[in-house]
């Protein structure tokens, strides 16, 4: 099972592109770091899940995508969901359950999706979203679209039966499907280390018939990026599933509420000096790729467009009471 | 045409009609489905769109809703209904609320063909019928249709429908004989009861795999007693016609309700509670009885099993107590 | 003491009486649960027997069962309610039948733990009552206390109890105060309901979560309107306290049901049916109403969340309604 | 992985063990060739399915746990209830419905238990007494019994999601359990070769950190006795968990009714000319550690103890009305 390369973008990846992939990266800790300080202040209705300090292992793989490819997201979607570029009023409007948000106020940051882009929502139940990642690419495989599904979890959620049971049905059936597991080591509380008996999880794909491929630094975006470029486009050869994990961590507790006992700070610290931002703009910088003043620059935009999320979502209309009663069946 | 042929029917005219339907499951190739309902479609329709599965019941319900959910028309072969527990996940916190969440995008267009109820000796763990769990679940609709034309016309609907539609048949009632309309427009809509009898001085609702036996009863006392039963036959339990039911109930002031499910928290203690919150309550002549299947696992022995549902005698038993006749 | 403590208190009396009980879930160890309710368990019982597990719902439904049919008494917390899903086939077809089908030999001393209900924002997929599902299985206990000292004695019950039972906690009521008795032999019959306030004018009955909000409507409109309401607390579905209910609904002559699961297919349409099939019926002076949760899958929004579920207000314009006093 | 030795029984196995192997291979062929032929004449009610052709798999299996030890097995458990000496006359009276049976008529075939005997239960439900097996090691664990439980299953049912949960769990708390797959090549109609992309299924032992063994000739009384004897010492000495396949096949259908259109009678004679009874006699006769004569007097023995049976079950009275209401809650 082969190894990720290190950062290098010898694939000569346009200037355009290597900077966007940092808007993104900023878009989701700025969006996310302002949502907690909200949380903080009681200005956030519902549960939150974040994805600060795993902007690389989001966007480094969702940058690889096509046009028209498809993802699934799970409780922590809010990373995978900026990456796919979804408009940042619209979510913040969701997370603060306005009526102008993504999904009207009634699903909340567990269940922003945008159907319309291919994003096929997160998922508030573990292991949820499989299901309907192999469906997807079933779909894609029946229609002859040349499409792939990317099929985005935890850690902790390869423990679930759905696990097993989509990964060998992709498997039989050599649907176009990544199932890409996110590991930040730990399920709320509890270490993978503690809940699997082999190293890694990407392991587990011996049992399928299917590769496996670790990403060891999931911090490192363009590392993340170049694999999942060898990936995707693996898996749209019509060759099957893979099965990637990359190994990243997150800076906040699992949810609004977490006392955090289970880990110390001198491990969040040392992740903290592994930030996947101050690592690409670094070697952005130092490979005269990019300036430190367009990378900034990027950043204030960035914040800027957060800030006016904020505006627009406050501005914005509670939803009606009647409107709770809309949108159970489809005609 | 028997109840199995009515669903082959059904899906196979859906399947030529719309090349977006496909059928699904363990075993609907080759064996032709647990209980033969698919038999000869693989013929036709190749291993693409009758698609064997691995015994996998929670990646087969996941797979359906998301093909659904990115243009598919998938049809699920669940067999015994008992297995749905493995796929309650992605019914419930899936299929069924996928839309609402997301604020109005998106559908999710499976049928989950459920085998239902006792009667082949297969005891506790592949007897149930468990349709009271997802008329519970804002979300999904729920059919039981209970005579081979009804199978086929609300099987067409619901292959048709735009929802997840949770659609029993019953173990028992495969072979179950009658008319069906070879028109591949026939359909019945989703919804709408229909009075299989007329009657004025006692209703009974039922569905499903008690229809028959409540026709019997009615059509015996009717002749024995002179007592007009009318009987309202649901088919459809979500969306559910709730009219049908308090027209009928108005007419008569008399009603018993019957089903096949276990009686505690069953379906028709959601019909007698809807009946006594209505204004059909004062017309009332006597109680709202119910009739359903014990409290009790289903037991092995036949007799056993049999017993533990409303036989003919028992619904007539019940008829003619709710008219004073005994 | 709050409904928190109260839980925590019941599992370590009944640790520290039994060896054979243990507490297995997710999180239950360092983090204390996710609500909270096993906060410093771990460190008196130690990993052992406060055990966390994978995420891995259905290994650890089936694995209480297995150590409960050989001799141990797990309490499993499963958190949000919702997640049950992934746990059925061992509830339903396992747990619920063992006993049954193995003509009576075995037990399966296990209770389920569910943070059941809306309230804390965290929709459709989280906020989730489903008691009515397990009420529907014959085999299965069901509870639902509504204070802290029923909370305490009625999870102490159940823990000694030798069947399976589901438990039910409000994930919005964890914080609610109210006194506890300390006394470790303290319990609470199984199978009792609780008359909350006596009443003639109007009975209401409920369980669980609505508990609060009812009996602040019936203070209410006995201070406000003269108006007086008998509440019957029933605290545990199965077994139910049928004579409890009657014998109020006898003597009171109107009824109003009130919980806080979905309307269609909830447990009180059951209790309805009961009543309306009972001789308790001869002494109704007006319909049996019903509030519950509107049929919708649980809205995000703060306020939308609110709106779905019975409010105070609603339930005293319901129990006026039933007297005619509006 | 190691693979399975031959036939062997060098590690003198004492006569009377041989011997009572050999009843218990024909007691189950016996049984259930009778039941077969009751249920074509429609003397039996209900669902039944059987274990003839794979008597070694069964026996020998289980002929390596010691008194105490625990099994759970599936919807085909004749074999290994058989082989878990339970009474015959019950067995056959609760297959017959009749009050006197194991369950007092009221589980039939796939619910036949005998909890005194460690027999935890058949299953009609594929994979449902694979939770209860971690279960029931959980509690030995915890009770310091010394005592493993088995847990028998076919080959389609390392499909299901409630394998993959419960072979981790047994890892990571390093429960006494055997995972024990019998594969006859067909889940119902399914060739396990289309629903999984690896060889085999012990192979996904893997992606739990566990050992797998495979046991090519599952006909081979003795090589499945002796590799069970090996696994069943590691499991009981506190290594954790084992997975374990033996290939061996089913004479007749699926269940009751199984027009076998999805396999040629070819494929079934060539199984058949593997006869798993005709071969542990040749060997035993062949080395001279058992006369012909001998064995052929037990299987005389056993089809006299099965009809005996049918005639205890047929002379049993029908359970009670009444008794339907029972049983259902403990006290
Ligand atoms: C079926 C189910 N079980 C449990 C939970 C509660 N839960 C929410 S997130 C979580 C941990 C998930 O861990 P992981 O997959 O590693 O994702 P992470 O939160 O670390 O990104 C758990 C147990 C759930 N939402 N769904
Ligand atoms: C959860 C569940 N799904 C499906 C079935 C129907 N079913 C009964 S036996 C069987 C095949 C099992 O195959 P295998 O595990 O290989 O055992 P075998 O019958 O070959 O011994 C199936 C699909 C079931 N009983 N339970
Ligand atoms: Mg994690
Ligand atoms: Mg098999």
């Amino acid at each position: 099972m082969a190894k990720s390369k290190k950062s290098t973008a010898k694939q000569e990846i346009p200037k355009e592109k290597l900077l966007h992939m940092h808007k993104l990266m900023c878009n989701i800790r700025n969006f996310d770091e302002k949502v907690n300080y909200m949380v903080k202040r009681g200005q956030v209705p519902g549960m939150t899940h974040f994805s600060v300090g795993e902007e690389a292992a989001n966007v480094g793989a969702i940058a690889a995508l096509s046009e028209g490819d498809l993802i699934t997201s799970n409780h922590r979607g809010h990373g995978q969901t900026i990456a796919m570029e979804i408009d940042l009023n619209e979510m913040m409007a969701e997370i603060m359950g306005k009526a102008t948000g993504t999904c009207k106020g009634k699903g909340g940051s567990m269940h922003i999706a945008d159907l319309d882009k291919g994003n096929l929502g997160a998922n508030g139940i573990v292991g949820g979203g499989m299901g309907m990642a192999i469906g997807a690419a079933l779909t894609q495989q029946m229609k002859k679209t040349g499409k792939v599904v990317m099929c985005c979890f935890g850690d902790g959620a390869v423990n679930e039966g759905t696990f097993h049971e989509t990964m060998n049905m992709a498997s039989v059936w050599k649907l176009p499907v990544i199932f890409y597991s996110i590991n930040n080591f730990y399920g709320i509380s509890t270490p993978i280390s503690s809940v699997i008996n082999i190293d890694y999880n990407y392991q587990r794909a011996c049992a399928y018939g299917v590769p496996g491929h670790l990403i060891e630094d999931g911090n490192d975006l363009l590392a993340v990026y170049n694999k999942f470029v060898e990936l995707v486009d693996y898996v749209r050869s019509g060759n099957g599933p893979v099965l990637v994990e990359s190994l990243t961590y997150r800076w906040h507790g699992h949810s609004t509420s977490d006392p955090g006992k289970y880990r110390t700070k001198q491990e969040v610290d040392e992740w903290k000096k592994k930030d996947p931002i101050v690592k690409y703009k670094n070697y952005l910088v130092e490979n005269n790729l990019a300036t430190e003043e367009e990378l900034d620059e990027i950043d204030r935009k960035s914040l800027d467009a957060v800030e006016a999320s904020v505006k627009f979502a406050m501005e914005s209309p509670e939803p009606t009471l009647e409107s709770a009663f809309e949108d159970i069946f489809a005609d | 045409m028997s109840v199995r042929d009515a669903i082959i029917l059904a899906m196979s005219e859906e399947m030529r009609r719309d090349e977006n339907v496909f059928l699904m499951g363990e075993d609907v190739g080759i064996f032709g489905g647990d209980f033969g309902t698919s038999v000869g479609m693989l013929q036709e329709f190749g291993k693409e769109r009758v698609r064997d599965t691995p015994i996998s019941e929670n990646a087969i319900s996941g797979c359906a809703i998301g093909a659904a959910m990115t243009g598919l028309r998938p049809i699920v072969d669940v067999t015994f209904m008992d297995f749905i527990v493995y796929m309650m996940d992605n019914i419930v916190n899936q299929a069924a609320k996928t839309r609402y969440m997301f604020g109005g995008k998106g559908q999710v267009p499976v049928v989950f063909r459920c085998a239902a109820g006792s009667g082949v000796g297969a005891a506790a763990q592949h007897s149930q019928s468990l349709e009271a769990w997802f008329t519970h679940i804002p979300g999904l609709k729920v059919v039981a249709p209970g005579t081979p034309a009804d199978v086929k016309g609300i099987l067409k609907s619901a292959i048709r429908d735009n929802n997840t539609v949770i659609f029993l048949e019953y173990k028992a009632q495969f072979n179950m004989k009658g008319e069906v309309p070879l028109d591949p427009e026939f359909t019945i809509p989703l919804g709408k009861a229909e009075l299989k009898r007329e009657g004025k001085d006692v209703t009974v609702v039922t569905y499903g795999r008690m229809l028959e036996r409540v026709l019997q009863a009615a059509d015996q006392v009717r002749e024995a007693d002179g007592v007009s039963v009318e009987v309202v036959d649901l088919r459809t339990l979500i969306p559910l016609d709730k009219e049908a039911i308090l027209n009928s109930v108005k007419k008569t002031g008399r009603v018993l309700l019957v089903n096949d499910a276990h009686k505690t928290g069953g379906f028709i203690g959601e019909i007698a509670a809807m009946i006594a919150e209505s204004d059909a309550f004062d017309y009332l002549d006597g109680r709202i009885l119910r009739l359903a299947a014990e409290d009790v696992p289903v037991p092995y022995n036949a007799k056993l099993e049999a017993a533990m549902l409303p036989s003919v005698e028992r619904i007539k038993k019940y008829i003619l107590k709710l008219v004073n006749k005994r």
